[in-house]
């Protein structure tokens, strides 16, 4: 009867730990413009090989390949590597400020900024994201102003937040971001609701969901993979599969399944991977999803394969979980200089326009964080006001909360 | 009291397209019971339909719709059922205003039938609604009569901000007071049974004495309303009983008023009694009342047990645990 | 810009609704003995064909053709009819006994009675099902007995759970049958815990999750497909999908995925569809997964396709949401009908000795109610005490339950 | 506090081959508090290993193992994260034995960081143990310093029933008296930073007196049992200052004996007031001690909002805070 062998519990590891040397040699990667690209109403069913590949345009040479280039002008590009290049200065400005105490946290996109900078980029006017802690590149394309982001990661007087939020918990209806939770995943089923109204509403503005790719493992991921499926609802699901959570790497989330498009699959929702560092590629793979969307043919599913340069916040050092020079073996290479050598080698960009560009940018984030900082940081200057702690809980203040609010002495 | 609930979603459903109805089962079936019957055939499928069976995809899905701009209103099949949509409610509905500085906004009402008495055991008679009162943002209602609880829902559909609207199924058709043996008495034979047409809200946050008394306070709720009604009828304590209606925000005016008239209180909830809702009403009368009071302050609740099957009756919090409390409160 | 047509939302609805005349025209189902049987180390890309398909053992003529025939002797065979039997006659005492009033509540199985009873036999001594309250044909399969059924249906004073629990929400270790929860899909992920453990242990036994169509929506169901696929948990994953969820059709759960059993294919668990009332077929496919959870080569996804011909409970009428005659025009007939036909067309059955077998089934399960009833049911006779209330919220009573049970008089 | 955890969970990783640990980043890592580092390098990975994000699945796994027979002690990683596995715990965990009748149990440890001041924010600071224990069937625990940490983590491992375990995460690295601006205290230099090596444990239920006092009861549980002891210092009252340890089983004897003493009552916890813990336990004094109060029992607590980001030490229920309630229940 008990003739079987004694079980054992398979737990996924890393191929490699600080110590060893990186390897990603299983990480199979197509050649740029290699993979087809199907019309927005093919049959979910004709395109599961998309849940399995990596859609690239910029091949090593620098040049826009395949059936997935040719979507954007020189002008957008060069508009495209601003963005990322203020995202990363951004980035390291506040990665610095976190340090010096000016505020308690910081998220940066090290190596990502090609995702959200050219997915925004595809999205109409009234379009609403509902992204995570990683895309600040969504506000930055969309013109949302540095300062306004400073002031509330250093949670000032001017913050738009009143000091309530943690630091880049931004909000901004009129950019089209959704207030950020920092609960993981929730965000995800909250737009495929918004989209869901908006069909009701018979409106045309869709939505995108975002999800990273430890938070796939999360219940409301199932959720809004079911409502999208069953409602048909206008949204794009992104996930950003940056190789890590915290300091789990994507095995662990992901299981047998190989990628984490193939999750589409089981809803018969279109799913493509894209690399996420080419942002031709994101550019037009998203493209393709906001047109489904926009056509009324339902929800799909990216993959954005990318990897987090980075610790995954201020909070942490992956020295402790991964090899040190890990990043720097990474395939797909950087967005910001794969964009620049494009440009370049189609002669719209130089190495002297883009340091010139660099030290601008720099400047701008400077003088951005200049403005923000005369309003205050997080434990010096402007602060919001106590009042507004109790503000804001409801529409109108119960009793309650104004006795406590006395009580406070405010 | 289904009809008083149904009339309230048609009634704003007709005055506002941005009210939108769904759940498990309430689209075609019109709800398990029965809350939702002919909304689908009046207002079309895309304003009232079934759901898919995932408690935070429904309230994650409003919680989108209310920042969309619409007002969603929701049921949950039953109130043993919320807690997997328990996140989305606490973490994503009850914050939304206050993280995004009302950038967004989450005009939301979960509507779920709750409490015991119908032989439902311990997955279909619980009564949370502790578990929203403790969470900033929400606001929780529990209506115990159809007059109310159209017009209470009335008011929480136009609300700014999410409303947990808890129904005590037990009254769904009719008062009770927790004989189970007694023949049963329809809405209709009662003087709250009867509903105005059209629009008219109740507001929230505004309790109702539902019995004027002169020796006892008693702070109650739903069901427990009835029950508080017969135990003073049975032990002829002359007791001032108090609905709620609204436990957040409480209308602590009014319990304020009459503790310090009657000098004595006495709470009556069907939910298990430790961290229920009892206690923070008994800490706020002592807290506003202490030099009025003339005895301790009594809890009758729900035992600190899940809700079990057999022993229903033995679990409800009937007339004659309240009355004896009510007699005990009086002569101490 | 907004060029787009206003969008729509798409809500699923079924083919037919009362009034309407029954119509099963897009159920495909294959040909008896025309799926291909795999190896149970298939790898699991090689047969995503099998969640899209209806394996089938039973051909129209009662005969069990193809790869997946031939697995039980006569013996086994009857013994499967006999359960099935038996759990049909229980089903409708105690569907009488609750309109007597007897109870409050019951789940009845008719028309799936293969599912639960086949299942069984497949697994060995010390597997442990996680099962919904619809599969008590897993007790009876495996002679639990039929009186304690009772006495827990009739919350009695014999009632194994003291009258705690909901009637049909019964518990047996012995039997491998886990304590019944009546919060949906919660089951699944802890069947998943389950084998991990037996795992971890390095046991030899393996666990099965047990879920409905309508459930796979549940949040929990995603758990248990992330743990199982991460860990390669030894564990049968069991969707039964009888097209109906209380009032509500399949197509709500499902979306656009054409089957359940396509979930698997998103965390590439081998996935597998079958006649939920094929006997046969059931067996077959069953053992097949139980076998890979036996062999540690981790988990498998069985939809079974069947139909619920009664009400959802004692509590609705089914004629309120579907035509009354939906369930006689259910293609895949009835499971003890089809059985009874195969083993007549082998020669080792007769009308006679079915008619026969029926009366002492029957009889079997009257003296079982009246033996149940000696006890007790629910409002008369036999009951479980107060003190029962109390007892085993904890291991030891606490002082406040003492204090409360003394309150109670007790 | 850290390492008093992390010794808990090796030393009955060790005695009992049963014991698994697992959560997010809890194994190679170690956790983001480093609680379990060293576990996984100790015991292995089948017996200390990283889950996928899902605390419905955490709890959920572990629920199925613990009725298989062993004994889990999972961490979810910020109690901010724990209502997507709140179903689990509420349905599942809390209830297995007690509807199975024994049949199946549960013993299971739920760990988890708690509390603030540590710029958190909303989602890295929240105290919500009043939503376990208005729930029948589970234990609550929050320690408040490493040897106690160590002993109640041992006893709940050993606990045949499932039990919540809350960490109050600004005690990790010392003693905390809501002083921000103070050089920090390493547990080193604390009394009860002493941690013995090897098995011991302090019982479930038992509350610890932390400062005896004749004016005045204080109840409280976590950091605010420094803050509490920093409000007595500064205000002078000679306040007992309990330290309830469990909140459920709550050790009533002790609170009883001493208000009965004092004839006052102050409450002090972190977590919003409202249907916090300290309504039950303003409840039980008033229900129990009635005839002994000689002023209204105070609730010092966070206020009714989300846990804010700037002003935290507005929110946070400091001395100066405590202190005002003390002197103003001694004085009443
Ligand atoms: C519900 C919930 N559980 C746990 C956390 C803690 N947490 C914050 S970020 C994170 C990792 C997320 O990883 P991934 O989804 O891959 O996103 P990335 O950070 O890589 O962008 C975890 C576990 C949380 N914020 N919310
Ligand atoms: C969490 C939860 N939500 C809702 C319910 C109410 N409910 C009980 S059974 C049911 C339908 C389940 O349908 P399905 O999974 O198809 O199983 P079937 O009854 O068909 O066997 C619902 C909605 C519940 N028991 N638990
Ligand atoms: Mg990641
Ligand atoms: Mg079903």
């Amino acid at each position: 009867m008990a003739d079987y062998a004694p079980l054992k519990l398979h737990v996924p590891e890393p191929a490699v730990r600080p110590g060893d040397i990186p390897d990603f040699s299983n990480v199979k990667i197509p050649h740029a413009g290699s993979v087809e690209r199907p019309p927005v109403d093919a049959d979910p069913v004709s395109i599961r090989g998309l849940a399995f590949s990596i859609i690239r345009v910029l091949n090593r040479e620098g040049e826009a390949v395949g059936p997935w280039a040719g979507l954007l002008g020189d002008g957008e590009l060069l508009e495209g590597l601003r963005n990322m290049m203020t995202l990363r200065a951004f980035d390291a400005r506040m990665v610095m400020a976190q340090r010096q105490g000016k505020t308690s946290f910081y998220v940066q996109h090290m190596g990502e900024e090609a995702v959200s900078c050219a997915f925004s980029k595809t999205l109409l006017p009234g379009d609403m994201n509902f992204p995570t802690y990683r895309q600040a590149g969504l506000l930055i394309a969309a013109g949302y102003p540095l300062t306004d982001m400073m002031c509330q990661i250093y949670s000032n007087e001017r913050d738009p937040l009143k000091g309530r939020q943690l630091p880049i918990m931004y909000s901004s209806r009129k950019s089209g971001f959704f207030s950020i939770s920092g609960n993981l995943a929730t965000q995800y089923i909250q737009a495929v609701g918004w989209a869901m109204a908006s069909a009701i509403k018979n409106d045309t503005r869709i939505a995108a969901g975002w999800i990273g790719d430890g938070s796939t493992a999360e219940s409301d991921f199932h959720a809004a993979l079911v409502f999208a499926s069953t409602y048909k609802a206008p949204v794009v699901l992104n996930i950003v599969n940056n190789q890590w959570a915290i300091s789990t790497f994507q095995g662990i989330a992901r299981g047998g399944s190989g990628t984490f498009a193939a999750r589409g699959l089981g809803f018969s929702i279109p799913a493509l991977r894209v690399d996420g560092n080419d942002y031709l590629a994101v550019y037009a793979v998203a493209k393709w999803a906001v047109e489904r969307a926009h056509r009324n043919l339902g929800p799909t599913l990216i993959e954005y394969v990318t990897y987090r340069v980075g610790a995954h916040s201020t909070a942490d050092d992956p020295a402790a979980y991964r090899p040190k020079t890990e990043s720097d073996a990474w395939p797909l290479g950087d967005p910001v200089i794969r964009l620049k050598n494009h440009l370049i080698k189609k002669g719209a960009w130089s190495e002297a326009r883009h340091a010139q560009a660099e030290a601008e940018i720099l400047d701008t984030v400077l003088a951005a964080q200049k403005e923000a900082e005369s309003h205050g940081t997080l434990h010096a200057g402007g602060q919001p006001s106590v009042r507004d702690m109790f503000e804001g809980v409801y529409a109108v203040m119960p009793p309650h909360l104004r006795r406590q609010r006395q009580q406070a002495g405010y | 009291m289904v009809e008083a609930i149904r009339d309230a979603m048609d009634v704003m459903m007709e005055r506002d397209e941005n009210v939108v109805v769904f759940g498990e089962d309430v689209g075609y079936f019109g709800g398990v019971f029965r809350c939702t019957q002919g909304l689908q055939a009046k207002f079309g499928k895309t304003r009232c339909f079934d759901t898919p069976i995932n408690e935070s995809g429904i309230v994650g899905a409003a919680v989108g719709m209310a920042a969309y701009g619409l007002r969603p209103c929701v049921e949950i099949q039953f109130a043993d059922y919320v807690y997997p949509g328990y996140d989305q409610i606490v973490s994503e509905a009850a914050r939304l205003r206050y993280r995004s500085n009302a950038d967004f906004t989450c005009p939301l009402v979960v509507r779920m039938p709750t409490g015991g008495g119908i032989s439902g055991g311990q997955t279909h008679s619980q009564s949370p609604e502790a578990l929203f009162t403790h969470v900033s943002g929400l606001k929780t209602v529990v209506p115990s009569n159809p007059y109310d609880a159209k017009g209470l829902l009335i008011a929480a559909i136009e609300d700014p901000d999410p409303v947990i609207f808890m129904e005590p199924k037990r009254l769904y058709n009719g008062p009770f007071d927790g004989y189970p043996g007694k023949p049963a008495v329809p809405w209709s034979k009662h003087e709250l049974g009867e509903v105005p047409d059209g629009y008219y809200s109740v507001p929230l946050g505004k309790a109702a004495i539902r019995r004027e008394g002169a020796a006892l306070t008693v702070l109650a709720y739903g069901t427990m309303v009835y029950v508080a009604l017969a135990a003073a009828a049975e032990t002829g304590v002359d007791a001032e009983i108090i609905d709620l209606r609204t436990l957040l925000p409480l209308d602590l005016e009014t319990i304020e008023a009459s503790v310090r008239k009657t000098g004595r209180c006495a709470i009556v909830h069907e939910a298990t009694l430790t961290s229920g809702f009892g206690a923070e009403l008994c800490a706020l009368v002592q807290e506003t009342c202490f030099y009025h009071l003339e005895a301790p302050i009594k809890r009758v609740a729900g035992w600190d047990t899940p809700y079990p099957h057999a022993q229903e009756w033995d679990y409800f919090p009937g007339p004659a645990r309240a009355g004896r409390a009510f007699l005990e409160t009086v002569e101490a």
